[in-house]
């Protein structure tokens, strides 16, 4: 909490990004606290991780400090009481916290409970209800993040000169002596990053993970190593086109998916119709989704990633042709 | 046996949880970056091995065991080349240790020439 | 017994934090700062709504019979990953303004929006 | 003892918070918030087991990596001449 005013009262911008960081490491072991282990995983990897990043990126670019507001935000202040203590007073009827009588909890959520390991068959109850029951909303959700993909590569995608290209390389052979430590430490860590990212991806069905989540470990991998190998190399690796390709093929990976079992007769992304045996078929389409899943998340925050630091670098070669 | 795991255990989670304060006493405390870091970095890596292997310990079984060592090796990685990517970084961008003054200008004066 | 409310008003306190920053501060990144606090306060909301007391977490095991409900970690485990994309959008439209304005601060964009009209 | 370690590190976790508000230059905080990452690996783990379900260590996992990036990530792009120029502004 206390986090959070600070927040609000530092001017610095780069005070407030690190604080935020710890905000996100803050909140992810609340839900850790409170059992929501898929989405502590989550939140720590983008809270943590990737949104520090791109907040850092964005204020390279667009300067760090705050200019001090002119008009008094009495007004705001206001508002905001007024606001706070009507949610307060709402809340007066809400159930006590941690009762298993809570209305929340006699809907649909004994059903998923009790019934999910003879229907869906995976013990991990988060993955089946992402994956089988609420099928379709996660399929918007994927959607959602392709847009926004789409979105950022729109806004900040650069045209490259391939005359530029050299310069960049020569610029980034003399920066890397310095960091010599690093990157032999990242040569052996991101295999294994990788590889978790896979484990993860795989073992959603029985423990904490999924789709999501490896994505944007996998995410991680590929800008740690973009970040210390330099863009260029990254880009040499990992051809932008390439990701898009990606995000694309797995949108519509998850959508075929759908479509199949239309086809064969059954509702919309009803995984009982890919197999003779329910249970098989949910499995095969739990993996093909998350598999989806993964593929999209990897690849729009891999773009996101490439665009922001690719812009950057332009901003900074500017920069240094004006000087 | 057991009762012989569990005082080890409890042993290790005792001197893994005094060097995490100490090292959090170390990063409010002391008076400038360097010797911040000085503190944080020597006690997290010992803390956190020990904290680990008191909790290796507790639970001696397959699984658990080989994710709590993966945990520990990435840590005796992680650890250090994070406090030295920071120490460079900081030495690059000159930030100059809260040195004595007497100290200082002896370092001065041996830099200079 | 009121007490008992106590999570309730933690999420309230930061998302009124949040919605502090969000129309009080004039810096565009502050902004999105502040509405990924009040995001997380509305994450925090469903996840401590989800929490049964005495439950683990919905992963199936033997021996347990008290989970915490699954349905908001589902809701929240998405909302986190398309919150990180819509930052990211936002953080990209930020940085193209600063490109044609110049500026992130929210006055001085409208005063350069109001002499060129 | 499980759960004395626990509160331990929660006051670590504090002591970390404060630093990270008050600390005067940028490589503190980055600092602060390393230790906040290293204290939230072993917090989680130490949950995992005061809640009697070990197999939650991915997600400590997780964090020991993201951890490491995110430090990494934080010290390539505060090199930028920005935060240089602001830096040498404040001396």
């Amino acid at each position: 909490m206390a986090v959070a005013f600070a927040i609000v009262r530092m001017k610095d911008l780069f005070a407030v990004i690190m604080l935020s960081g710890i905000y996100g490491l803050l909140s992810a072991s609340f839900f850790v606290a409170m059992d929501a282990v898929d989405v502590a995983f989550t939140e720590a990897s983008v809270g943590a991780g990737i949104s520090t990043l791109l907040m850092l990126v964005a204020i390279t670019m667009t300067g760090r400090t705050e200019n001090p507001s002119r008009h008094k935000p009495l007004l705001a202040l206001a508002v905001v009481f007024v606001t706070g203590s009507l949610l307060i007073y709402g809340t007066l009827d809400m159930p006590y916290f941690g009762l298993a009588t809570d209305p929340v909890h006699q809907h649909v959520a004994p059903r998923y409970i009790n019934d999910s390991m003879q229907e869906v068959g995976v013990p991990n109850i988060v993955t089946s209800v992402l994956a089988s029951y609420r099928g379709f909303d996660t399929f918007g959700e994927v959607v959602v993040i392709f847009t926004a993909g789409m979105g950022v590569l729109a806004l900040l995608s650069v045209v490259r000169k391939p005359k530029d290209m050299a310069e960049i390389d020569l610029i980034n052979k003399s920066m890397h002596e310095e960091h010599l430590i690093l990157r032999i430490v990242a040569k052996i860590m991101i295999p294994f990053i990788l590889l978790f990212a896979l484990y993860v991806q795989f073992h959603g069905d029985f423990g904490p993970g999924g789709g999501f989540q490896a994505g944007v470990i996998f995410a991680a991998a590929i800008i740690l190593y973009s970040m210390l190998f330099g863009m260029s190399t990254a880009r040499k690796v990992i051809n932008q086109s390439y990701i898009q390709l990606f995000a694309a093929i797995g949108v519509l990976l998850y959508g075929s998916v759908g479509v199949i079992s239309l086809l064969n007769g059954k509702n919309f992304l009803d995984y009982n119709a890919l197999s003779a045996d329910p249970v098989a078929g949910q499995h095969l389409g739990i993996l093909l989704v998350e598999l989806g899943v993964g593929f999209t998340v990897t690849s729009v925050m891999v773009i996101i990633f490439f665009n922001f630091a690719g812009r950057r670098n332009d901003q900074q070669n500017k920069e240094n042709n004006d000087l | 046996m057991g009762s012989l795991m569990e005082i080890a255990s409890v042993v290790f989670l005792v001197i893994g949880s005094f060097l995490c304060v100490s090292g959090g006493v170390g990063i409010l405390r002391f008076p400038d970056f360097y010797t911040r870091m000085h503190a944080v970095g020597v006690t997290e890596t010992l803390a956190t091995a020990m904290i680990l292997i008191g909790l290796m310990l507790q639970n001696p079984d397959g699984l658990v065991l080989l994710k709590l060592i993966i945990i520990l090796l990435m840590t005796l990685f992680i650890s250090p080349t994070a406090s030295h990517a920071l120490a460079s970084a900081a030495v690059h961008n000159n930030l100059i240790p809260e040195l004595d003054n007497k100290a200082e200008s002896e370092k001065e004066s041996s830099s200079n020439p | 017994m009121i007490l008992g409310l106590y999570n309730y008003w933690i999420v309230v306190v930061l998302m009124m934090v949040g919605f502090y920053i969000v129309i009080a501060h004039g810096n565009l990144i502050k902004k999105i700062v502040g509405l990924t606090i009040f995001q997380t306060s509305v994450f925090i909301f469903y996840i401590s709504m989800a929490k049964v007391d005495g439950g683990t977490a919905p992963i199936l095991a033997e021996g347990i019979t008290q989970y915490s409900n699954p349905l908001p970690h589902v809701l929240i485990l998405t909302a986190i990953v398309v919150g990180i994309a819509t930052t990211a959008l936002g953080l990209a439209l930020a940085v193209r303004i600063k490109e044609a304005y110049g500026s992130i601060e929210e006055e001085e964009i409208q005063t350069k929006d109001n002499l060129d009209c | 003892m499980l759960i004395a370690a626990t509160i331990a590190i929660l006051v670590v976790m504090i002591m970390a918070i404060l630093r990270a508000i008050t600390g005067p230059t940028l490589y503190d905080r980055i600092l602060a918030v390393n230790m906040f990452g290293t204290k939230t690996v072993l917090l989680i783990s130490l949950l995992g087991f005061v809640m009697g379900r070990p197999e939650f260590l991915d997600i400590a996992i997780v964090y020991a990596l993201i951890n490491f990036i995110s430090v990494i990530g934080v010290l390539h792009y505060s090199d930028a001449k920005v935060f240089k120029a602001s830096e040498q502004q404040k001396k």
